[in-house]
C-alpha cells in the first residue's frame, strides 16, 4: 500500500496491517498521533472521523485508543491505534481537528476514566448520571457484584406464580 | 320562562350525550375503515365517567381551574343558541338570545377560556397549540365568513331562524343546492373547525403530544370534554340550520347533524396532515376562491 | 419727542468716541458702549410708542440742515420705520448683553465700534428718505459687517467676509447705478418728491430699469436663491451675535427699503418678480436645509426661507388689485414674521453660541441640562416653525387667509415650505432633547430675554388676531389651558402637580358644564373630559421619572381637545388641532422613542396643513353650513383627521409613536386622542361631504377603515413590544370606526359612536394597566414577562376583561360596537369590506392571547418574583375602568340611547333603526341580540358549572409552577419552559408576505429622494467667490431682461 | 435558585376508596385504561402494534395519550437504568390517582439479561408499585393484550391498589430509589 510508505516515511510506525483492500490499521507513538491525523486528513483525503474506541488490554496495562478514519473519496477506512499507559491514563484531545471528538472523548473518559487533556467539555455527565465507582468499562471494574450490591438479588421464586397465571390467562382468552 | 330553562337543561344533556354518542360512532367508524374493531360506540361515556371520578387533579392556578367552566359554558352557550327544531318553543331554545354574529363570536368564549387555562398551566405545548389553533381559526375563518356573509345578504336576515325559513319547501330549496360555492366554503372551513384530519395541528399527535390541554387531568379533563362535544353538536346544529334547511323534527334533526358529522369524519380518514402554514394557506385560496364566486354572484344580483 | 436725527447722531458720536476712548479707559468704553444702545433704544422706543397712543399722527420729516427734501438729506421716519429701529437696536442690545457675558471679542474698542456702527447703518436705512443717502447707509452698514464678519475669530469667517464683501460690492454698484440713473431721469433723490410729482415724467422703460437695477442690489442682500450663498457662508462662519444682529435685524432694514421702492416698479413686473424670487428662495431654503449638519448653516437656510416668505408676502402686500382688507392682513402678518424671526432667530442663534462643536449632533442632550436652555429653544423653535401659540402661527394663518383663491399655488407653496421646515427644525429638537442631559454654556440671558419676547407676546397676538379673523376661540377653554401652562409652576413637587392637575381638570369639568349636551360635541367632550380625568389619576406612580413639563402639557392636550370639539369654525378647530398637536408631541417626546416623536411631528404637520389648505378652499368657515362642491377641500381636511386615526398608509408614526410616548401618555393618546380624529372624520362627513352623498369617496374611507384595521392586526400579530402591539392594536380598532363612520347610516354611526366610547374604556384600561406593568417589571418587551397572573390578581382580571371587550366576545360590552357595526355593514350591502372586516377581528383573537398569554400567563420569570401588584392609583383607575365594561355588557342601551340623541341632531342622520322591545339588547331589521340574557346566562351557567365542579371534583393539589409533565425531566428554570419567542413564527410563514414594510419603504423612499434632491441642489452653492459673483451678475442680467419690458 | 414556589413541596393524602359509585367507578375504569406513551426499555417497540390495526387495544377502551397527566396505566417496557428511573418515577408521579403500572419483559423482573449489568436495575417492584407483570423477552402484543386484560379484571374486582400501596408505604419505596439514585437532583413529591 502507497499509502502505508508514505506513512512510514514520514512518521514512526509501530505496526500495520491491511485488513482489506479499504481497511488499514496503522499504530504509532502518542507523539505521533495528532501530527499524523492531520496529515490524514489535510493530505490523504481522510476528512471524516468516524469514531473513536477505547480497549483496555488490563494484562499489558495499557488503552488502545482507536481512530477511526474516513475518506469519503476513495472510499477507505483508516485506524490509528494508539497505546498508553493504563496508570496513568492521560492523553490529548483531538477536538480541534475534529469537533465531533469532543463527545467521543468525553464517553471514553467516563467509560474507563482516560483523561484528554483539553477536551472543553470533559468530565460533564454523558451516559452515566451519578456515578460513584471505576470507571465501568474497565476489566477490572466487577460489575455483577456492583449490580448484586446495589440493585439487590434477582427476584424471589414467588413472582413465578404471577407469571403462570398469566399465561393461563392468555391461552383461556386466546382460546375463547 | 323557568320551563325554558328546563327544557334547556335538557337538551343540554341530550346534546352532550348525543356528542359523546356521535364521538364513539367516529371512532368506531375510524377503527373498521383501518380494518379493526375499535372501541365500543359507549367509549366516550366511559372516559367522561371515568374522568370525572379519578381520585386526584393538579391546579395551576385560578385561570386554570377556571378554564373548564369557560370551556363548557361556551360550549353549551353556543349549542343553546342555535336553534334545532325550529318552530318548536321546547327545542328551539334560547335562540332568541342573538343572531348569526352572536352565535359566531359566543363561539370563542370557550376557545377562550380554554386557551388562558392552557397557557397558565405553564406547559410550553399548551401555548404552541393555542397559537396553533388560533393560527388555523384565522384560516378557516375567511371562507366560513364568506360563505356566512353569503347567506345573510341572500336572505336579507342574519338570524338563524330566519335563514332557516328561507330554505323551506322542499330539498332544492337548501343553501346547499341554492348557494352552492358558498356552502362548499363552509363545509371546507367545517373541516378546519372540527380540527379534522388534514388540518389536525391543534393537538397535533405526532408534534407536541396532546396540544393545549397537556397539563388537564381527571375532572377538569371531564368537563373539557363534554364541552368539546357539545361544542361539536353546536357546529353540527349550525351548518344544519345554515345549509341544510334546519329541522322540522328532532328525528329531522338527528338525522340531519349525523350527515354534516360524517363529512369531516370521511375526510379525516383518509387524509395525511397539513403543517400549519400550508393548512392557513390552503384555507386562504382554495375555499375562499370558491366562496367567492357565490359572494360575486350575490353582490352582481343584488 | 425724539428727534430721530439724534438717535443716528449720539450713536454716531459714541462710535467715534469708543475708537478713542478705547486706548485709555476700557471701562467707560463699554459704558459708552451700552449706554449708546440703551438710548438708541429707548428714544426709538419713545418714538415707536408716539405713534402708537396716537401722539403723532404724521411721520416725522426731519430736514438736515434745513435744507428742503429734494436738495438737503431727509429723514423720514413713520410708524414702520420706528418699529423697524426698536427691533434693530433690541436685537443690538441682546447681542451686546450676550458679548459682555461672554466676553468681548477682540479688539473689543473696533468690535464695538464696527457693532454700533452697523446697528447705526441698518437704522439709517430705515430712516432716509433719500437715496444717495440710502446707498451711504447700505455702504456703511455694509463695511460695518464686512469688518465685524473678518474680525469674528472663528473659522471660515475671513473667508465668508470676502465672499460677502466681493457680491456686497457688486449689489453696491448695481444700486449706486440705479441711483445715479434716478438722479439722471428725475433730477431729484427724495423718496417722496420721486414717488410724488416725478414719476410721470419719465417713461416707463427707464423707470424699469431704474427700479430693477435698486432692487436687484436689494435682492442680493435679501438673500434670494440662488444668490444666497455668501449669506449662509456667513451665517455658518461669522461670530453669533454679529450674525444675530445681522440675520435678525439689518436683512429687515432691508426689506423694509425693498417695500419703499418696490412701488416704483409697475405693478405686474413687482408682483411676478416677488412671486418667483420669493417663492423660489423660500422653497429652496427649507428644503436644502434637510441635509445639512451644521446647526448655524441650518438657521442660515431657514432665515433665508424666511426672507423668501417676506417677499412672496411683499408681493401680494404691494397688489393694489386685492382687496384692502387682505393687504391689510398680509401686512399684518408681515409685521408678525418680521418680529417673530428677528427675535426666535436672535436667540437661537445665539443658544446655537452656548453649544460646544456645530453638528447637530453636538446638541445631543442639551435641552435636558437646561431648563433655560429648554424654554428658549423651544418657543424659539416653535415661534419659527409657526406653531400656535406663538406668533409665527398666526403670520401664517393670516398670510394664507389673506392670498386670494386664484393664488391657491402660492398657498400651497407656503405649506409645502411650512412642511419641510418642520422636518428640519423637528429634527433638531428631536436631537436636542435625547440623550444624556448635557449643561450648555451659561450664556443664556440674551436668548433667554428674546425667546421670553416672543412668549410674552403671545396672548397680545391672539388677543388682536383671533379677533381681526373672527375666530370664535371658546374663551372658557382658553382660560382653562392658561390655568394649566400654570401647573408648571408646581414644578417642585410631583404629588403637588398631579393633585392642581385633578384640581384642574375638575374645574375644566364645572366651567365647561353646559357644554354637555346630547350632539356630536357634547358627546366627545364628555369622552374627552371625564376620560382624560380618569386617566390622569394613573399617572401618579411614575412621578419619579415624569419631567416637570408633563402634567402641565397633559392639561394642554386635555383641554386643547375640549376646544377642538368645542370649536364653531373650522379655524377655530385647527388653532385648537394644532396646540393639541404640539402638546402631545412634547409629550410622545418625553419616552424613550427617538425617532418617534419626530415621525409623529412630521405626519401632524403634513395632515395639520393639508387641513389648513382645506379651509382655505373651503366658502365658508362655520362648522355646520351646508355642503361643498368638490372633494378636494374634504379630502384635504380628513388628511389632518386620517394622520390623527393613523389610517394605513399614515400609519407609520403611530408604531413608535405609542410605543415609546410616557407610558403615562399613552392611555390618553390611544383611548381620547385618536378619537379627534374620529369627531374630525364625522365633521367631514356629516357637513362637508353630506351623509347620503359622495357615496364612492365614502367607500374609500370604508376601504380605508378596513384594510386599516385587517394590516394593523396582522402587524399586532407579530409585534413582540407590548406598548406597539397595543399601538397597532388600537389604530386597527380605530380603523372599525372609521369604517362606521364611513358607512354614513345611522346604524354605522351607532356602531361608530359607541365603539368610541367602549374603544375607550378598553384600550385606556389596556395601556394604563400596560403602564403599571412595565412601571413594575421594568420591560415593555412581552418575552420577558410571563406568569405575572400570580403577582398581579386584580391586574390581569382587568386586562383579561378588557380583552374579552376587545376581541368582541359577548357578554362584555365590545361585542355590541361588532354587532352594530357588522349589521351596518349587511344592511348597507358593502359586502367584502364585511368579509374582511370579520377576518381582521378574528385575526384580533391572535394578538389577544399573546397580550394575556406573554404578560400574565406561562411561567413566571425568575427576575420578576418579587414583583408587586400595580401601584394603587392604577389599580383605582382599572377598576373604574373596567366597570363600565361590565355594565355596557349587559346594559348597552344605557350608551345607545345618548348616541340616538346625538344623531337626531345632526342633519341627515336620524336614531338607528333598532328596536328595544322587550329584550335587553336590540332588534334590527337583520337580526337582533339580547345583552341581558347573555350576560345573566353566561354568568348563571358559569356559577352553576362552578359550583357543581367545587362539590363533585376530585381532590385538587394546587402544584408548583414548574409541575409540569415534562417527559419524566425536572425542568431546570422557568425560562426554559417558556414559550415567549417567536409565539406566531409559524404563522409568520403562511402570512409573512402580507406584511411587507411596503409603505414604510415608500415613505422613506420619499424622504430619501426629497434629501437626494436637496443634495444636488445644494451643489449651487460650490463656495467660490467667483461663481457667486457670477451669480449675481447673470441673475441681475436675467431679472433687468426679463422684467424691464425693455426688448 | 430560590426553589420556593416551583414544586409542591407537601405528602399526597391518603386516599379512600370506596362510595356509593364504587362499582361503576371500577367497571368504567377497567373498560377506559390511559396509556402514557412513555417507551422505557426496549419493548416499547411492541407497543405500537399493539396499539394499531393488527392488534387493536383499542377494542378494550385503551389509548395512548401524550401526557402522564390524562394517563391510567404506565408501561415499564423492559429494563430501567438508573438514569431511566428517575423520569419514570417523576413520570409516575405525575400521573393522576387510580393509577396503575404495567411491567413488560423479564428486566423488571429480575433484571433478565442484564442481571449483571452496572447500571439496569434488577427488581422493579422495590421502587414503584406494578401491579400487572408481563414476562417474556420481549412479551409478543398477544401477551400484552393478555396482560392488559389481567389488568382490567384485577381493576373491575377492585384488587389494582398499587397508587395506594404507593402513597401508604412511600417511605420505603423513597428509601430504597433514594439508594440507587445517589444524587437526588428532584423535587421529592413530583405531584
Amino acid at each position: 500500500m502507497e499509502i502505508l510508505e508514505r506513512l512510514r516515511e514520514r512518521f514512526e510506525v509501530l505496526e500495520e496491517k491491511v485488513q482489506r483492500d479499504d481497511l488499514i490499521f496503522v499504530g504509532t507513538t502518542g507523539k505521533n498521533l495528532i501530527p499524523m491525523l492531520v496529515y490524514l486528513k489535510e493530505y490523504e483525503g481522510f476528512k471524516t472521523l468516524v469514531m473513536i474506541s477505547c480497549v483496555d488490554w488490563i494484562e499489558e496495562g495499557k488503552f488502545q485508543l482507536s481512530y477511526n478514519l474516513w475518506a469519503p473519496k476513495q472510499k477507505k477506512n483508516i485506524i490509528v491505534k494508539v497505546f498508553i499507559d493504563r496508570k496513568q491514563p492521560n492523553f490529548t484531545t483531538i477536538y480541534r481537528i475534529w469537533p465531533q471528538a469532543e463527545v467521543y472523548e468525553r464517553e471514553i473518559h467516563e467509560m474507563f476514566g482516560v483523561n484528554f487533556e483539553g477536551n472543553p467539555t470533559q468530565g460533564e455527565e454523558l451516559i452515566l448520571e451519578d456515578w460513584d465507582d471505576i470507571p465501568p468499562m474497565r476489566r477490572d471494574f466487577d460489575t455483577l457484584k456492583y449490580s448484586m450490591e446495589k440493585f439487590g438479588e434477582r427476584a424471589p421464586k414467588s413472582r413465578i406464580n404471577i407469571r403462570r397465571e398469566i399465561s393461563e390467562q392468555y391461552d383461556e382468552w386466546r382460546r375463547k | 320562562m323557568w320551563s325554558k330553562i328546563f327544557y334547556a337543561f335538557l337538551t343540554l344533556l341530550g346534546g352532550i350525550a348525543y356528542g359523546l354518542l356521535l364521538g364513539g360512532i367516529s371512532r368506531k367508524i375510524t377503527a373498521r375503515m383501518q380494518n379493526r374493531r375499535g372501541p365500543t360506540v359507549w367509549q366516550n361515556f366511559i372516559d367522561l365517567w371515568k374522568l370525572f371520578r379519578k381520585k386526584t387533579a393538579v391546579s395551576h392556578g385560578v385561570m386554570f381551574y377556571l378554564a373548564p367552566m369557560f370551556r363548557l359554558v361556551g360550549g353549551a352557550g353556543t349549542f343553546l343558541l342555535v336553534p334545532i327544531v325550529i318552530d318548536s318553543p321546547y327545542l328551539s331554545n334560547f335562540s332568541f338570545g342573538g343572531d348569526l354574529i352572536v352565535i359566531m363570536y359566543f363561539m370563542v368564549l370557550g376557545c377562550l377560556g380554554m386557551a388562558l387555562g392552557a397557557a397558565e398551566s405553564g406547559h410550553p405545548h399548551a401555548p404552541i397549540g393555542v397559537t396553533r389553533g388560533l393560527s388555523q381559526m384565522a384560516g378557516y375563518e375567511l371562507p366560513f365568513v364568506i360563505s356566512v356573509v353569503v347567506l345573510m345578504i341572500a336572505d336579507k336576515t342574519a338570524t338563524v331562524e330566519g335563514i332557516v325559513r328561507a330554505q323551506q319547501g322542499g330539498i332544492l330549496h337548501w343553501h346547499l343546492f341554492t348557494h352552492p360555492f358558498a356552502a362548499a366554503a363552509a363545509f371546507i372551513s367545517l373541516l378546519g373547525m372540527m380540527t379534522s384530519y388534514p388540518f389536525q395541528v391543534v393537538l397535533a399527535p405526532q408534534e407536541i403530544a396532546v396540544g393545549p390541554p397537556t397539563e388537564y387531568s381527571s375532572t377538569f379533563l371531564s368537563y373539557m370534554f363534554s364541552g368539546r362535544s357539545v361544542f361539536a353538536m353546536a357546529k353540527y346544529l349550525l351548518f344544519m340550520d345554515l345549509f341544510l334547511g334546519g329541522a322540522g323534527s328532532l328525528l329531522e334533526a338527528f338525522a340531519k347533524t349525523f350527515l354534516v358529522f360524517l363529512w369531516p369524519l370521511f375526510i379525516t380518514n383518509v387524509f395525511p396532515r397539513f403543517r400549519l402554514e400550508q393548512s392557513v394557506r390552503f384555507f386562504w385560496t382554495w375555499p375562499t376562491f370558491i366562496g367567492l364566486v357565490d359572494l360575486l354572484r350575490i353582490s352582481l344580483m343584488r | 419727542m425724539v428727534n430721530p436725527i439724534v438717535i443716528i447722531g449720539i450713536t454716531l458720536a459714541s462710535a467715534f468716541f469708543i475708537g478713542i476712548l478705547q486706548a485709555y479707559a476700557k471701562v467707560w468704553a463699554r459704558v459708552i458702549f451700552i449706554l449708546t444702545l440703551v438710548f438708541d433704544l429707548l428714544a426709538s422706543g419713545i418714538v415707536f410708542y408716539g405713534f402708537l397712543s396716537g401722539e403723532l399722527a404724521r411721520p416725522i420729516s426731519v430736514k438736515i440742515g434745513g435744507f428742503p427734501p429734494p436738495i438737503g438729506i431727509n429723514l423720514l421716519v413713520g410708524k414702520a420705520e420706528a418699529a423697524m429701529a426698536v427691533l434693530i437696536f433690541s436685537v443690538a442690545f441682546l447681542g451686546a448683553i450676550h458679548w459682555f457675558v461672554k466676553g468681548l471679542p477682540q479688539p473689543e474698542g473696533k468690535a464695538m465700534v464696527l457693532f454700533l456702527l452697523l446697528s447705526l447703518g441698518a437704522t439709517g436705512i430705515t430712516f432716509t428718505g433719500d437715496f444717495f443717502n440710502l446707498f451711504v447707509f447700505i455702504e456703511i452698514t455694509s463695511i460695518a459687517a464686512y469688518g465685524l464678519v473678518a474680525s469674528s475669530r472663528t473659522k471660515g469667517a475671513l473667508e465668508a467676509a470676502f465672499k460677502y464683501m466681493v457680491v456686497g460690492s457688486i449689489s453696491s454698484t448695481f444700486i449706486l447705478l440705479g441711483v445715479v440713473f434716478l438722479y439722471k431721469a428725475t433730477g431729484s433723490l427724495n423718496m417722496m418728491d420721486i414717488a410724488g410729482k416725478l414719476l410721470g415724467g419719465i417713461s416707463s422703460a427707464v423707470l424699469a430699469l431704474i427700479t430693477l437695477l435698486i432692487l436687484s442690489g436689494l435682492l442680493v442682500e435679501l438673500e434670494v436663491f440662488p444668490i444666497n450663498g455668501w449669506a449662509l457662508d456667513v451665517y455658518q462662519g461669522a461670530d453669533p451675535v454679529v450674525v444675530a444682529l445681522l440675520a435678525g435685524a439689518a436683512v429687515k432694514a432691508f426689506y423694509l427699503v425693498f417695500l419703499k421702492t418696490a412701488g416704483f416698479l409697475p405693478l405686474s413686473s413687482f408682483f411676478s418678480l416677488a412671486l418667483i424670487f420669493g417663492g423660489s428662495t423660500y422653497l429652496a431654503g427649507q428644503f436644502f436645509a434637510w441635509r445639512q449638519r451644521d446647526v448655524r448653516r441650518l438657521f442660515g437656510y431657514s432665515s433665508v426661507a424666511q426672507l423668501g416668505l417676506l417677499i412672496l408676502a411683499a408681493g401680494f402686500f404691494l397688489n393694489s388689485a386685492l382687496a384692502s382688507q387682505s393687504r391689510l392682513m398680509i401686512g399684518a402678518a408681515i409685521v408678525l414674521l418680521i418680529f417673530n424671526h428677528s427675535f426666535a432667530k436672535t436667540s437661537l442663534f445665539l443658544l446655537a453660541d452656548n453649544v460646544k462643536g456645530s453638528n447637530v449632533e453636538d446638541w445631543a442632550g442639551t435641552l435636558r441640562g437646561n431648563p433655560l436652555f429648554a424654554f428658549s429653544f423651544t418657543s424659539s423653535v416653535f415661534s419659527i416653525a409657526g406653531i400656535p401659540p406663538m406668533a409665527g402661527f398666526w403670520a401664517k394663518v393670516l398670510l394664507i387667509f389673506a392670498i386670494p383663491r386664484q393664488y391657491s399655488w402660492a398657498v400651497a407653496l407656503i405649506l409645502i415650505g411650512a412642511l419641510a421646515e418642520v422636518v428640519y427644525y423637528f429634527h433638531l429638537y428631536r436631537v436636542a432633547s435625547q440623550g444624556e442631559g448635557k449643561e450648555a454654556g451659561g450664556n443664556l440671558f440674551s436668548p433667554f430675554v428674546s425667546s421670553l419676547l416672543l412668549v410674552v407676546s403671545v396672548p397680545m397676538v391672539w388677543g388682536i388676531f383671533s379677533r381681526k379673523l373672527s375666530i370664535p376661540l371658546n374663551g372658557q377653554v382658553l382660560l382653562l389651558l392658561g390655568i394649566s401652562l400654570g401647573i408648571y409652576l408646581l414644578g417642585f413637587s410631583r404629588p403637588l402637580q398631579w393633585l392642581g392637575s385633578l384640581a384642574t381638570l375638575g374645574y375644566g369639568i364645572y366651567v365647561l358644564l353646559p357644554h354637555f349636551k346630547p350632539d356630536l360635541s357634547g358627546f366627545f367632550l364628555a369622552l374627552v373630559l371625564f376620560g382624560g380625568g380618569a386617566l390622569l389619576i394613573a399617572t401618579y406612580p411614575g412621578s419619579k421619572k415624569l419631567p416637570s413639563t408633563f402634567y402641565p402639557a397633559y392639561l394642554v392636550v386635555v383641554f386643547s381637545m375640549a376646544g377642538v370639539v368645542l370649536s364653531s369654525t373650522w379655524l377655530s378647530l385647527f388653532v385648537f388641532w394644532e396646540v393639541m398637536t404640539w402638546s402631545s408631541f412634547l409629550l410622545i417626546n418625553m419616552g424613550e422613542g427617538k425617532k418617534a416623536a419626530w415621525l409623529y411631528a412630521i405626519f401632524s404637520a403634513a395632515g395639520a396643513y393639508a387641513m389648513l389648505g382645506g379651509i382655505y378652499l373651503l366658502p365658508s368657515l362655520r362648522i355646520g353650513v351646508g355642503k361643498v362642491p368638490g372633494l378636494l377641500p374634504a379630502v384635504l381636511i380628513s388628511l389632518a383627521f386620517l394622520v390623527k386615526m393613523a389610517t394605513a398608509p399614515l400609519h407609520i408614526w403611530a408604531r413608535d409613536a405609542y410605543g415609546e410616548s410616557a407610558h403615562q401618555f399613552t392611555p390618553l393618546l390611544s383611548g381620547i386622542m385618536s378619537k379627534m380624529g374620529v369627531f374630525g372624520t364625522a365633521l367631514v362627513v356629516v357637513y362637508i361631504l353630506g351623509v347620503s352623498s359622495n357615496p364612492v369617496f365614502r367607500y374609500f374611507l370604508g376601504w380605508l377603515g378596513v384594510l386599516t384595521a385587517f394590516f394593523m392586526t396582522l402587524l399586532a400579530v407579530f409585534q413582540d413590544d407590548l406598548k406597539k402591539l397595543l399601538a397597532y392594536s388600537s389604530v386597527a380598532q380605530v380603523g372599525y370606526i372609521l369604517l362606521g363612520v364611513a358607512l354614513g347610516t345611522p346604524l354605522g354611526w351607532s356602531a361608530s359612536l359607541y365603539h368610541t366610547v367602549n374603544h375607550f374604556f378598553f384600550k385606556a384600561l389596556l395601556f394604563v394597566a400596560a403602564a403599571g406593568i412595565i412601571y413594575r417589571v421594568g420591560t415593555s418587551y412581552l418575552p420577558q414577562m410571563g406568569g405575572l397572573i400570580r403577582r398581579m390578581p386584580l391586574t390581569f382580571f382587568a386586562t383579561l376583561l378588557a380583552i374579552i371587550s376587545l376581541a368582541g366576545i359577548p357578554p362584555l360590552s365590545g361585542f355590541a360596537g361588532k354587532w352594530l357595526l357588522y349589521s351596518a355593514l349587511i344592511e348597507k350591502g358593502w359586502i367584502f369590506i364585511t368579509v374582511v372586516a370579520f377576518l381582521a377581528s378574528t385575526l384580533a383573537f391572535l394578538y389577544c392571547f399573546k397580550i394575556l398569554h406573554s404578560v400574565f400567563l406561562g411561567q413566571l420569570q425568575e427576575e420578576n418574583f418579587n414583583v408587586k401588584e400595580v401601584p394603587l392609583t392604577v389599580a383605582l383607575v382599572e377598576v373604574l375602568l373596567l366597570l363600565p365594561l361590565i355594565i355596557l355588557g349587559a346594559f348597552p342601551r344605557l350608551l345607545l340611547d345618548p348616541i340616538d340623541k346625538v344623531l337626531s341632531s345632526l342633519p341627515g342622520l336620524s336614531p338607528a333603526p333598532i328596536h328595544y322591545g322587550r329584550v335587553m339588547g336590540a332588534v334590527t331589521k337583520l337580526g337582533h341580540w339580547n345583552a341581558l340574557f347573555l350576560m345573566v346566562f353566561f354568568a348563571g351557567s358559569f356559577l352553576i358549572a362552578l359550583v357543581f365542579f367545587a362539590i363533585t371534583s376530585a381532590r385538587i393539589r394546587k402544584v408548583g409552577q414548574l409541575d409540569v409533565g415534562y417527559s419524566g425531566e425536572v425542568p431546570r428554570s422557568a425560562e426554559d419552559l417558556h414559550f415567549g419567542y417567536g409565539l406566531y413564527e409559524h404563522f409568520r410563514k403562511a402570512v409573512g408576505w402580507l406584511i411587507y414594510p411596503l409603505v414604510t419603504k415608500v415613505w422613506k423612499g420619499i424622504y430619501e429622494g426629497i434629501n437626494a434632491l436637496a443634495e444636488m441642489g445644494r451643489r449651487i452653492y460650490t463656495g467660490d467667490v467667483n461663481t457667486y459673483a457670477a451669480y449675481v451678475i447673470a441673475l441681475s442680467i436675467i431679472i433687468l431682461y426679463i422684467f424691464s419690458g425693455v426688448k | 435558585m430560590d426553589k420556593k414556589n416551583y414544586f409542591l413541596d407537601e405528602k399526597p393524602e391518603k386516599l379512600t376508596y370506596g362510595g356509593v359509585f364504587r362499582k361503576i367507578d371500577d367497571w368504567a375504569r377497567a373498560r377506559s385504561l390511559w396509556v402514557v406513551a412513555y417507551g422505557t426499555g426496549c419493548g416499547s417497540i411492541e407497543l405500537r402494534p399493539t396499539f394499531t390495526s393488527r392488534f387493536d387495544a383499542e377494542r378494550l377502551g385503551m389509548r395512548m395519550v401524550g401526557t402522564p397527566r390524562q394517563a391510567d396505566v404506565l408501561i415499564i417496557s423492559g429494563y430501567l437504568t438508573v438514569k431511566t428511573l428517575k423520569r419514570v418515577i417523576r413520570v409516575y408521579e405525575q400521573m393522576q390517582s387510580p393509577k396503575y403500572v404495567v411491567a413488560l419483559g423479564a428486566c423488571p423482573i429480575n433484571g433478565g439479561m442484564y442481571y449483571d449489568s452496572y447500571n439496569a436495575i434488577n427488581q422493579l417492584d422495590l421502587y414503584l408499585p406494578v401491579d400487572v407483570w408481563i414476562t417474556g423477552c420481549m412479551p409478543r402484543p398477544e401477551a400484552i393484550l393478555a396482560g392488559f386484560k389481567r389488568l382490567q379484571e384485577l381493576i373491575d374486582s377492585g384488587r389494582a391498589d398499587g397508587w395506594k400501596k404507593y402513597i401508604e408505604n412511600l417511605d420505603w419505596y423513597r428509601e430504597n430509589q433514594r439508594k440507587i439514585i445517589k444524587n437526588w437532583k428532584m423535587p421529592n413529591y413530583n405531584w
